[in-house]
């Protein structure tokens, strides 16, 4: 299968959901889905396409909105669905429904970004500990740490 | 006079000290041997060739700081590390090594000190469960469980390979069971399969590899030990020891023709049979990975008792075509 | 009568921190959690703040045992950022060396097998084995765990050829042992009697729950990024996917010893045609904005590393996906309804690598972040005070 | 299935000279691209500080003693260094001011002995030894 005929085939089967496709480079496709269509275009490409496998979520924190990238692969391609969603309103459709195995990237990407994934079966934090102070989002470009000044053990400064 | 030979006898041979002293090198022959089977040196610099180190190991451990959980059953908890080394240093000095006198039994060494011999050893058993269930740690429960269940496998089959002997012999003593293969040692080769069956039991009864499971590292830390520091596991593990060499001493006499020729070369005897014995149960412990509990249980009654058996008929028809 | 036990943080069997919760019915499973975090490094943080050049070293020390994995990874990504072509022969070192890492990874994984099943013989041997081609690594690169080989733009060391030449005797050795451990692994009574049947993860729940990697290829995915994406030098290479239809841990024992011998095979192959010429070109020191996926095969799976740049010197996002995250969802499932006793080998089957699979954010203590000394005598005070002050809390049932 | 099939070469293997090493008293020899704890050559040293900024634990620190004379001091924290040679690969002068050298038992009980520095005044280099080193090497800024 050609990347044009890959680019085809997801046209023909999301029909107007997907808002671009780019392909920069043999193999890659990055396609642009608006939030609300997200599961239902995982769905259909799981479906018609064979895309199973969810290699991880990423985030992105571009000022005024998050972008979201879901980066799936199938054999013949790697296909990394785009979604933007405004950092006022962060709320982000649960795929769990679709691809089980997703819900370790759901639950990473809602504890790093604080964004709300609707619909998550296990609410948990993952990764953070469990005293970590609510509504710090390290992943967000406004988190800054400041680096304790080193204090070296059993010595002079 | 009576008195400071018994004291003697107790404490020092083939008592307390020399139990000691020979567990531990038996400890770093196991040791040496399970390495050089492995490619590896062993114990090597505490001492000449590392001959000390077991008992640098135990030194340590009688250093550490000795913690007792709250929730443990206190009493209990302190005092089985010293019954379970009471209970083997006692079956020690039922061994026919050297003081002993066919014609005139003794209280060492009497009618029926096979079958106490064989009981002291199931005590450990049952007070590593005990110890296991006073320490109320999860993962010590869970050893504790497999102790009892483990020992429900390996306990009948080692009971049944050693009384062929003992019915070959016509006697429930050791030093006589001994004496009578000394007297016709061809017959030793006929309890071949039972020797094989008391050595896998024997490993058993000792929990190493492939039975190590009620305190199997990776799947349930120290298992019956979890909750066991300092100088309570140094006795624990020097119960171990002991229990080693009293085990390998119960084969040596009888699958092994017993220790004849007096006191310096029945000593010998000892030494080398015993190490005879505790390199097999070396070498199974190299060869084999840790099998599951209900894998030894299906193992022991499957394999192990049915061959006990086997033996135990071969040794009636044999006592029967002999007589 | 359900009690919880608890596998980890600190438990012999894992020697990284991770826990697992079991509730255990007897020694049946019957349900499994996990609990991620006790690792946490902060790495894709960090790597905001960092320079290309930096976020090399960086991205080198997420794992200790993939550590070239993770760097290539992201050196073959910044290197089509940077609109980058290295040169043929530094490709060559750069594959072949992170070939040999598989190699020792996998004969660390095989004799950690050997370990957790309490077959300590087999892993001591495997162990030595594996020794041979650790001081293959070390003499290509200088050092045995960090190999710091790659450098964007190509590689940092070259070959000679005495070097080549005890390569390839060493993967003469590796190749005799690897088939005799095939054979003791699949034969060696006790130990078959371990894995054989334990930890089933059939191919339509490998699928849904996005396994990857030998566990995946364990249950008859024939998923090899190798294979089905090839980078650099792979699409010249001839070498077969590695697949078992067992589904258990012993499929994973036999998958990982038959990509040991395809290993073997791709590093004799690029060996023999190893191309002359320079090893590294200079790149530049900034990347024009744009992002990048750059997808590697790992020896436990898939690394996918998705880096954006903003045309300065630093990334303006790395995301890093370790194998053995993606693996964890289907251990869940391999876990129910098992023993107790196959707890770490069904959990080590999947070559776990915690440090891998946590890294993104900084854990400075959140009320000082100061490391300080303590005496002992404190630090037993402090505890026994805590312990005073806490409320009685227990986490253990008691079972009877 | 067999029964112990591990048995001949455990056997073998029990009369061999053990596979181990006796590290403290026996050692083995490094590699010679071993990355050990680098160090300054002060005499060649253009303080064009490619090493402070590419080093990625921020080992290196470079600060000016004295402006007028060129002075500078170079601290290489030793007990934050990762021994990754890029200070190395990064330097531009031939021959490198940044060495590495191949020791390896480094450890202390003191970090502070980890320490090194050196104050120096900045080389003064002819134009084609600033030229980029052979291998991989950054390009100047």
């Amino acid at each position: 299968m050609s990347d044009a005929n890959i680019i085809e085939q997801i046209q023909r089967e999301l029909r107007g959901k997907v808002a671009e496709i780019a392909n920069p480079a043999p193999r890659r496709f990055y396609l642009k889905i608006l939030p609300p269509d997200l599961v239902q275009a995982t769905a259909l490409l799981r479906d018609n396409l064979g895309m199973t496998h969810l290699s991880t979520i990423s985030g992105v924190d571009k000022g005024e909105t998050f972008e979201i990238l879901y980066h799936f692969s199938i054999p013949e391609a790697d296909l990394n669905l785009r979604t933007e969603i405004p950092k006022d309103k962060p709320h982000l459709p649960s795929i769990t429904s679709v691809i089980p195995g997703a819900i370790l990237y759901e639950r990473e990407i809602q504890e790093m970004f604080g964004l709300i994934v609707d619909d998550i079966p296990d609410k948990r934090r993952l990764l953070l500990s469990d005293d970590w102070p609510e509504g710090q989002y390290p992943l967000r470009k406004d988190w800054k740490h400041v680096r304790p000044t080193e204090v070296i053990p059993g010595g002079q400064s | 006079m009576a008195v400071l030979r018994t004291l003697l006898y107790l404490v020092v041979y083939p008592g307390l000290l020399f139990l000691f002293l020979y567990s531990t090198f038996c400890e770093w022959f196991d040791r040496k041997v399970y390495a050089r089977l492995q490619n590896r040196m062993g114990p090597t610099h505490t001492g000449r060739f590392g001959l000390l180190q077991p008992i640098a190991d135990f030194v340590k451990l009688l250093a550490k700081e000795d913690i007792v959980p709250d929730a443990a059953d206190k009493r209990l908890f302190n005092v089985l590390p010293g019954i379970g080394l009471a209970v083997v240093a006692t079956a020690g000095l039922l061994l026919p090594v050297w003081n002993f006198d066919l014609a005139a039994p003794s209280f060492t060494s009497f009618s029926g000190d096979i079958i106490v011999i064989l009981y002291l050893l199931s005590l450990p058993t049952l007070i590593l469960f005990l110890a296991a269930w006073a320490s109320t740690n999860p993962f010590s429960t869970i050893g504790g469980a497999r102790v009892l269940t483990m020992l429900f496998g390996y306990e009948v089959p080692l009971f049944l390979a050693v009384l062929g002997p003992a019915i070959m012999a016509g006697s429930w003593r050791l030093a006589e069971i001994a004496a009578f293969y000394q007297q016709k040692p061809l017959l030793l080769l006929t309890n071949l399969l039972g020797f094989l069956v008391a050595v896998i039991a024997v490993q058993a009864k000792l929990e190493r590899t492939p039975f190590d499971i009620p305190h199997a590292e990776t799947e349930i830390v120290g298992g019956t030990f979890t909750e066991y520091s300092g100088k309570k596991l140094a006795l624990f593990r020097l119960t171990f020891d002991i229990e080693m060499v009293v085990s390998s001493g119960l084969l040596a006499t009888v699958f092994l023709g017993g220790f004849p020729g007096g006191a310096v070369i029945g000593f010998l005897h000892f030494v080398v049979k015993t190490l005879f014995v505790i390199f097999l149960l070396s070498l199974l412990r190299a060869v084999t990975s840790r099998i599951r509990v209900d894998q030894v249980v299906s193992f022991a009654w499957k394999y192990l008792a049915p061959l006990a058996v086997i033996q135990l008929l071969v040794t009636i028809l044999l006592k029967g075509l002999l007589s | 009568m359900n009690v919880q036990i608890p596998i980890g943080p600190q438990h012999p069997a894992l020697k990284e921190p991770i826990s697992l919760r079991m509730t255990v019915d007897g020694e049946v499973i019957t349900d499994a959690d996990i609990r991620l975090g006790y690792n946490h490094r902060g790495v894709e943080k960090v790597a905001e703040e960092k320079n290309y050049i930096q976020n090399l070293y960086l991205t080198e020390r997420i794992c200790g045992i993939c550590s070239h994995s993770h760097s290539t990874c992201y050196a073959q990504g910044v290197e089509k950022l940077m609109e980058l072509t290295p040169p043929k022969r530094g490709m060559s070192i750069r594959y072949l060396v992170a070939e040999l890492e598989r190699v020792h990874s996998h004969l660390l994984w095989l004799g950690v097998a050997g370990h957790e099943a309490g077959f300590d013989s087999f892993f001591m041997y495997v162990w030595r084995d594996r020794e041979i081609v650790m001081d293959l690594l070390e003499m290509i690169s200088g050092n045995r765990v960090h190999y710091a080989i790659n450098t964007i733009g190509g590689v940092r060391r070259d070959l000679d050829a005495g070097q080549v030449a005890k390569i390839l005797e060493g993967l003469v050795t590796l190749r005799k042992r690897s088939e005799y451990y095939l054979r003791i692994g699949a034969t060696e009574p006790s130990f078959v009697a371990r894995i054989a049947g334990v930890g089933f993860l059939s191919l339509e729940k490998a699928i849904a729950l996005c396994a990857c990697g030998p566990t995946a290829r364990a249950s008859g995915w024939a998923r090899d990024v190798r294979k089905e994406d090839p980078y650099a030098v792979y699409d010249e290479l001839d070498f077969e996917v590695a697949t078992a239809d067992t589904c258990d841990v012993l499929g994973r024992v036999v998958v990982r010893i038959k990509e040991l011998l395809e290993s073997y095979k791709i590093c004799e192959q690029i060996l023999k045609n190893l191309p002359a010429g320079d090893i590294a070109i200079k790149a530049p020191r900034k990347a024009k904005p744009g992002e990048v996926v750059s997808r590697y095969e790992a020896p436990r799976g898939e690394n996918i590393h998705y880096i954006k740049s903003n045309g300065t010197d630093k990334p303006e996002r790395l995301k890093v996906r370790a194998p053995t995250l993606g693996n964890y969802p289907a251990t869940v499932e391999m876990l129910r309804k098992g023993f107790i006793a196959d707890i770490p080998l069904i959990f080590a089957a999947i070559d776990p690598c915690i440090c891998c699979a946590e890294r993104t954010v900084t854990l400075i203590s959140a009320a000082s972040g100061e490391e300080s000394v303590v005496r002992m005598s404190d630090l037993r005070r402090r505890a026994i005070a805590r312990h005073q002050n806490a409320p009685v809390k227990r986490n253990a049932v008691w079972p009877f | 299935m067999k029964i112990a099939v591990f048995l001949p070469e455990l056997i073998r293997h029990l009369f061999k000279k053990p596979n181990t090493v006796d590290y403290p008293f026996k050692k083995l020899q490094v590699p010679k691209n071993f990355r050990g704890t680098p160090y300054l050559n002060p005499d060649m040293c253009i303080v064009c500080r490619a090493c402070e900024r590419d080093c990625p634990a921020e080992a290196i620190e470079i600060t000016s003693v004295n402006e007028a004379e060129k002075r500078f001091r170079m601290v290489i924290h030793n007990d934050r260094c990762i021994h990754c040679a890029q200070c190395v690969d990064s330097c531009p002068t031939t021959p490198k001011a940044m060495q590495i050298d191949s020791l390896y038992e480094i450890a202390t009980d003191d970090r502070h002995k980890l320490k090194k520095d050196w104050v120096y005044v900045r080389a003064v280099l002819k134009p084609k030894a600033a030229a980029p080193a052979p291998q991989a090497a950054e390009p100047k800024v």
